[in-house]
């Protein structure tokens, strides 16, 4: 059995304008120690996704319409916030974008880190320190020891994006979701960051997913990718195959452009237009209006996920006949 | 001068009455009371401070040689025995014997001299002592006051309540202005004192009342402390000191607010308490500026006003009409110049007024809203003003301002000036009329120059030896003053006090006066 | 840190220079002799000559203003004309009447402003939080001399409940103070709890929205950590900026409370003053509450350095 | 910025409008404070009886029939007082809003853009700042004596430090913006840079602040009349009106609570108007007061 299981999952959110899903229809799964690429543009939905798997979406205005995501046999959706609770960290750990925002400013990042571990283990003091000591050692900070008591403003981007991930860490989740963990730091920082999250992979075990505009992050790292376009999953393969064999021609288009990890431009020149805002989604495929191979059907009916060979879907009318 | 012990004994006993022929003895003993007072104190030094607001709490405290009894003549306190050298320059004081202080000490004659040393001093009104030569102790009871020149007014301004000389331990002699201790020989002691907020008194079980009179009366007599604290409770709203005597939380309030009286009279838990003549409620001119330096002018403005209106709005309701400075329960007071007494003729003031040749200059009203009764009299008075035809304005400053412009010499800011006199008519003609001479005159003569035909009247109201002359030198001063209308006295204000039906023996007076009063269980 | 202590007192000095000028001239500006107003209605002009005689008011005003300061060169504050005791005994005991006041007001603005303002900020536009909106409008909106005589109208004189006037000390009896302080100080709370319950709200709202609450929340914290720890923590820095503002308001305000429900403080104290022409009081006294209030900011600069480790290393 | 010229400056100041207008605090603001200020305007019109006529036979008539809003203790009709207390409370109000306009924006402006000037005035500022303001405008009024025109002076002395050091902090954060830097270079004079390039851009955290401001100065003149210092009795200020019926509370009530009402309902209507102007205009300081 797999990890973790996504079925059907459609997230809505209430707007000016009535509801609209964010994300839509997105099903996949995930085993242990593997680690799931997802990409799309800004706004695609994987972020809506990923937070939707963690319950971290404010309510209202978001909601899970519809679906479902288990995680280790235990069905996750309509659970509580106060059920959710141990899930989050000794379960799912996750790392956000913007290590600069996203730690406390007002509290030391040792405090931080013992307080994510003071909720789900009982610990006497010296034991926390000891173990978020570990952990900034583990994540690469030097003389961690002395920088328990350091406040998040006296670090670096890429040192805070470390004590993001040892946080995250502490508690030996069996998942982490990174979402965007390097698009903010400098390039030399970024290729640091991802080879300590592979190493910390293979220490631990865990199992990944890398949420990401950025293909390059992908080569680098995942071992399956999902590619999403406006709310949707339109292609699914492992990471060779999507390299190689790209089946829809959005997969395509990021591909032609792919930012190498030296040029950090998330524009994706090669294809034009830009990604439809999700109370405006064009009616049969999304990807439609910006294709340069659709055809009037294309806007009759939505795609579903086909089949294309074992372990590789995509969500396109012309698949076939365009990957001959 | 034993006349004048037995003329005050006399007095009490009118007062008192044949029901009271016994000592006074406490029907019942025990309690607490709190009384709601209006004003603010500051300081309980009663030699430093004449506020009403001291006094109400000082003279429960401290006693003096001699006092003014209900009727406000003089009487003996701590004296048995005051004999006057026939040619009035020695009086001899004999004290009487068993007082002492609150600090158990027994009242000596040197207690009485450093007394008289501080007031001397420090005291406010010490002018009081400026014939005196000096003052000699000869024995442990007998106090002897000397005098540079005999003063046949003497005796009424060392029993006067205004700033009263008030016997302390010798020990306090020095103690600074407004610091003094408060250590008296009264029949309540000080427990706690807060300025701004309360001060609690407690009863003196050391006291020994005064043998020589049956009852209480006025500041002294036979007094005896029946309740064992009485609290002092500074409520300055007038609304929350009604609602305390309702509730109970205060036993005794003073000034109600006549808006109040309709529903506490209704109310037969709570006994409401007019005291008549607290003060009298005056306009004086400036006659060192035009117009209101042409009596045609002045007499112009005196048959306009209607008194009635005026009091009416000033007590909103609780008055007497009055005429002149003293009050009938007085033995001095006369009706002399009643005809220019309320006139309310505004033709007769129209005539007035073209005979003063009057050119609609703008007449300036002063008062203050510190007091409201002077207040609403003046905005009552502009009224009746300009419906004759006078170009009336109000100028309303605070308290302090216009005390101190109206007695700036030949000050043009102003035309008639508001007041309120009270102690002074209380204590009697000769008290009241120093305010219509100079350097005092409150008419504000050019350049401090006394109408000479009054200031002769003031000269024979102090210096003639015989007191049925005097008070006839009075009544022809009162005369010229409302003849010439260097003064407008309106009426007499009644204060109201109330007090819960169960508190006992409470009498209106000067000051809220806590001994012989008692709580009926 | 101590750099920063050292700054904002030094330039608190001039400040009160400043204050003590101002305050000087202002009193001698003032018309009206403080010795009429010290001897009351009742006193006659004699009287008033000797009073003015004896409080030395006829000094040249060249002369009382060096006295003055030469005086608070030696720690002293001058004497008070009105209650004849030292300007700083005077203020010794009257000021706590006034702190004790605010404190009681403060803990009603921190309670009412602060618990409105989250709960608001956790109930975005949902009723709860448009009726807390409301409330605080309208706690910004009632002048508290207004809501003073309401409550006195309502709870004194309609229901009798609650002693209106008369002060009891705490050290009398605390319950005694509580409960006669408990009307002004709510009276006088509510401008400032309204006040807080809007910045509690939009800092609030602003902290919710950050990053570093998602990842409170990512790490499986408890909700009361969440919000306690890590919201209320940030949201608190900006709240603490206008804890010195609201010091000040309250200081203002309870002159005014004060006078209403004749709590013998130093608002009432120096109002007074000022009515009465007490000018060493009034200047001294205003020294000594503008130092008060300079104090205050410090201390509330040093608590903000505390708060915000951002600004503490600095 | 700078190159906005009259037509674009002119469509951005009719979106605005139309942003205040669709605001619903703004517009309930408006609503309440333009009610009390047409009464205000109408005064003349819509009372006949003089405010300061006696009338002792009429006094204390509760409200209702022939006495709108009932009389007070002298029998004046409460209808007139409270109508004509509004007017004063605009005029007041106004005056206050108007003179911290000209000076607080004189001296926010010297000191934030002349460094040499700053200290001084900002130090005079922290001073007059520092006075517990109640306390300094019973000062202020004693000494300049009461009157309507005094109590307005004694507001501005106490509320144009703190206009001034809005103003000062806008300047302050404007002088360093590179346009303005630009126009130095170019040789503009100080008056031109200020005038031009700094003043218009520092309006929108002023207006809010002046908004706000016109609550205060009517709330603060109430608060003045009714501790017996502001305007002179029997001017029918709103303070006035209550300090008088301060006595009076038990049994006319009315006297107190109408024009207390009338206050709050004008200090609310300003407050909701500065709310919504300060989010339309300036969404920077939401987080402040």
């Amino acid at each position: 059995m797999s990890l973790l299981e996504v079925q059907d999952l459609t997230t809505a959110f209430m707007t000016g304008r009535g509801e609209v899903n964010a994300v839509e229809d997105v099903s996949f799964s995930l085993n242990e120690g593997e680690i799931l690429g997802i990409v799309g543009e800004s706004g695609s939905g994987k972020s809506v996704t990923a937070l939707s798997i963690m319950g971290l979406l404010p309510s209202p205005p978001a909601r899970i319409a519809a679906g479902q995501v288990r995680f280790a046999g235990q069905t996750l959706t309509g659970l509580s916030e106060r059920q959710m609770q141990p899930i989050r960290g000794p379960g799912i750990g996750m790392i956000f974008q913007e290590p600069m925002t996203s730690l406390n400013p007002v509290f030391s990042i040792g405090d931080q880190i013992m307080e994510t571990i003071r909720a789900h283990e009982r610990l006497p003091q010296a034991q926390l320190r000891a173990r978020a000591v570990a952990m900034l050692d583990k994540v690469g900070i030097p003389a961690a020891a002395r920088r328990l008591d350091d406040y998040p403003h006296q670090m670096s981007g890429g040192q805070r994006q470390r004590v993001m991930i040892a946080m995250a860490l502490a508690c030996r989740p069996r998942l982490l979701i990174a979402d965007e963990p390097t698009t903010a730091l400098d390039v030399t920082i970024q290729a640091q960051i991802l080879d300590l999250l592979m190493d910390l992979r293979d220490e631990f075990g865990m199992a990944i997913i890398i949420i990401t505009h950025n293909m390059g992050v992908i080569a680098e790292t995942a071992d399956r990718v999902l590619v999403m376009y406006a709310g949707r999953v339109i292609e699914e393969a492992p990471a060779a195959r999507i390299f190689d064999h790209p089946r829809h021609p959005y997969t395509r288009g990021l591909l032609e452009c792919v930012p190498s990890l030296t040029e950090d431009r998330a524009r994706l020149v090669a294809i034009p237009g830009t990604l439809p805002e999700p109370a405006r989604r064009p009616a049969g495929c999304r990807f439609a209006p910006r294709c340069a191979h659709a055809e009037p059907s294309c806007t009759q009916a939505v795609p579903a996920l086909e089949s294309l060979e074992p372990s590789h879907t995509a969500a396109c009318f012309r698949a076939r006949e365009l990957s001959r | 001068m034993k006349r004048l012990l037995i003329a005050s004994c006399l007095a009490s006993a009118v007062i008192a009455g044949p029901l009271h022929a016994e000592r006074f003895t406490c029907p019942a003993r025990g309690g607490d009371i709190v009384f709601g007072q209006e004003a603010n104190v500051n300081s309980l030094d009663q030699m430093t401070s004449n506020t009403i607001s001291t006094r109400n709490i000082a003279m429960n405290i401290f006693e003096t040689l001699m006092t003014r009894d209900e009727n406000n003549n003089p009487i003996l306190e701590l004296a048995e025995s005051m004999t006057a050298a026939p040619d009035g320059m020695t009086y001899t004081f004999r004290l009487r014997s068993g007082v002492t202080f609150h600090n158990g000490k027994p009242l000596t004659s040197a207690d009485v001299a450093a007394s008289f040393n501080r007031y001397n001093r420090i005291g406010l009104q010490r002018s009081t002592l400026d014939n005196v030569a000096g003052w000699d102790t000869p024995d442990p009871m007998t106090f002897v006051i000397r005098m540079k020149q005999a003063q046949p007014t003497f005796i009424e301004a060392l029993s006067s309540f205004s700033v009263p000389i008030v016997i302390i331990p010798a020990e306090l002699e020095n103690d600074e202005r407004q610091q003094l201790r408060t250590i008296g020989t009264g029949p309540f002691r000080l427990l706690e004192f807060t300025p701004g907020s309360h001060a609690r008194l407690g009863r003196y079980d050391g006291y020994s009342p005064n043998p020589a009179f049956e009852q209480r009366t006025g500041f002294g007599g036979y007094r005896v402390a029946c309740v064992d604290t009485v609290t002092f409770r500074i409520v300055t709203e007038a609304s929350a000191r009604v609602a305390g005597l309702e509730t109970g939380a205060l036993q005794a309030v003073e000034d109600v607010p006549t808006r109040s009286l309709e529903g506490l009279r209704r109310n037969s838990a709570i006994t409401v308490l007019p005291l008549q003549n607290w003060w009298i409620q005056i306009a004086l001119p400036n006659t060192a500026i035009p117009p209101t330096n042409n009596l045609a002018f002045r007499r112009a403005v005196q048959a306009a006003l209607g008194v009635e209106d005026i009091m009416d709005a000033a007590t909103d309701g609780n008055f007497r009409l009055n005429i002149g400075f003293q009050f009938p329960n007085q033995a001095t007071y006369t009706d002399a110049g009643r005809e220019t007494y309320n006139i309310n003729d505004p033709q007769r003031a129209r005539a007035l007024l073209r005979e003063a040749n009057y050119r609609n200059e703008p007449i300036i009203i002063l008062t203050n809203r510190d007091y409201p009764p002077m207040y609403n009299a003046a905005l009552v008075m502009e009224q009746q003003l300009k419906a004759v035809g006078i170009n009336a304005s109000l100028r309303v400053v605070d308290w302090p301002t216009s005390v101190q412009m109206s007695q700036r010499l030949n000050n043009d800011e102003w035309h008639f000036f508001h007041s309120g006199w009270g102690t002074q008519p209380a204590l009697g003609a000769l008290a009241t009329m120093q305010f219509l001479v100079s350097p005092n005159a409150a008419y504000r003569p050019r350049d401090d120059r006394d109408d000479p035909e009054v200031l002769a009247a003031w000269n024979a109201m102090n210096n003639l030896p015989d007191q049925a002359a005097r008070n006839a030198a009075f009544a022809t001063m009162q005369r010229l003053i409302l003849e010439r209308a260097y003064a407008y006295p309106f009426g007499s204000l009644t204060k109201v006090q109330a007090v819960r039906s169960n508190l006992q023996g409470f009498t209106p007076f000067r000051i809220p006066r806590f001994s012989n009063v008692w709580l009926q269980r | 840190m101590i750099r920063l202590a050292t700054r904002s007192l030094l330039s608190a000095i001039p400040v009160l220079l400043i204050v003590s000028l101002i305050s000087f001239g202002l009193m001698r500006l003032i018309p009206g002799d403080p010795a009429a107003a010290i001897a009351g209605i009742s006193a006659t002009p004699a009287q008033i000559a000797q009073l003015r005689q004896d409080l030395g008011l006829d000094e040249p005003l060249l002369f009382q203003l060096l006295q003055y300061y030469k005086g608070l060169f030696q720690g002293d504050f001058g004497r008070s004309l009105l209650l004849g005791k030292g300007v700083l005994a005077a203020t010794a005991e009257r000021l706590p009447v006034t702190i004790g006041l605010s404190l009681y007001a403060m803990i009603f603005t921190l309670i009412i402003g602060i618990g409105c303002g989250i709960i608001a900020a956790l109930r975005q536009n949902s009723w709860v939080d448009q009726a807390a909106m409301m409330f605080a409008m309208i706690g910004i909106s009632v002048p508290n001399f207004f809501l003073g005589l309401l409550m006195i109208i309502l709870f004194a004189v309609k229901l009798g409940w609650l002693p209106s006037g008369g002060y009891i000390p705490f050290t009398e009896n605390p319950w005694g103070w509580l409960q006669s302080t408990a009307m002004p100080a709510f009276s006088l709370a509510l401008l400032q709890a309204g006040l807080l319950a809007r910045i509690t709200r939009s800092s609030m709202l602003e902290v919710l929205r950050q990053d570093y609450i998602r990842t409170a929340r990512a790490k499986g914290l408890p909700g009361r950590v969440v919000i306690f720890k890590h919201a209320l923590s940030n949201a608190l820095i900006p709240i603490v900026t206008v804890v010195g503002i609201i010091v000040s308001l309250l200081l203002s305000g309870a002159v005014v409370t004060e006078s209403l429900f004749s709590l013998p403080g130093m608002g009432l104290l120096l109002t007074q003053a000022v009515l009465n022409r007490d000018y060493p009081m009034v200047q001294g006294g205003l020294l000594l509450v503008t130092g008060f209030l300079v104090a205050v900011n410090i201390a509330v600069d040093m608590l903000y350095a505390v708060l915000d480790p951002r600004v503490r290393y600095d | 910025m700078i190159e906005a010229e009259d037509i674009p400056e002119r469509r951005e100041h009719r979106a605005t409008l139309r942003r205040l207008l669709r605001h619903r605090l703004f517009v309930s603001g408006l609503f309440l404070f333009g009610i009390v200020a047409v009464v205000a305007a109408l005064a003349p019109f819509i009372t006949d009886v003089d405010p300061n006529r006696l009338s002792m036979r009429n006094k204390f008539l509760a409200p209702g029939g022939n006495w709108v809003f009932g009389t007070d203790g002298f029998g004046r009709s409460l209808w007139s007082r409270v109508v004509w207390g509004a007017q004063l409370s605009m005029i007041i109000g106004a005056s206050v809003v108007a003179l911290n306009a000209i000076f607080g924006t004189l001296i926010g402006a010297a000191a934030g853009y002349f460094r040499r000037l700053d200290t001084m005035l900002m130090r005079v500022n922290d001073a007059l700042m520092a006075f517990p303001a109640i306390l300094l405008a019973i000062a202020v009024t004693s000494v300049l004596g009461p009157s309507t025109l005094n109590v307005i002076l004694a507001l501005s002395i106490v509320y144009i430090p703190r206009t001034a050091r809005i103003v000062r902090s806008s300047v302050i954060v404007l002088r360093e913006m590179e346009y303005v830097q630009a126009a130095v270079a170019a040789g503009a004079g100080h008056w031109r840079i200020l005038r031009h390039h700094i003043l218009p851009n520092a309006m929108a955290p002023m207006i809010v602040q002046l908004s706000f401001l016109f609550a205060y100065a009517v709330l603060s003149e109430a608060t003045l009349s009714f501790l017996g210092v502001g305007a002179v009795p029997p001017t029918p200020t709103w303070g006035n009106i209550m300090s008088e019926g301060r006595d009076f509370m038990r049994e006319a009530p009315w006297i107190i609570t109408i024009p207390g009402i009338a206050l709050m309902v004008t200090v609310m209507g300003l407050n909701l108007l500065g709310d919504g102007l300060r989010d339309v205009l300036d969404p920077r300081l939401r987080i402040q007061q």
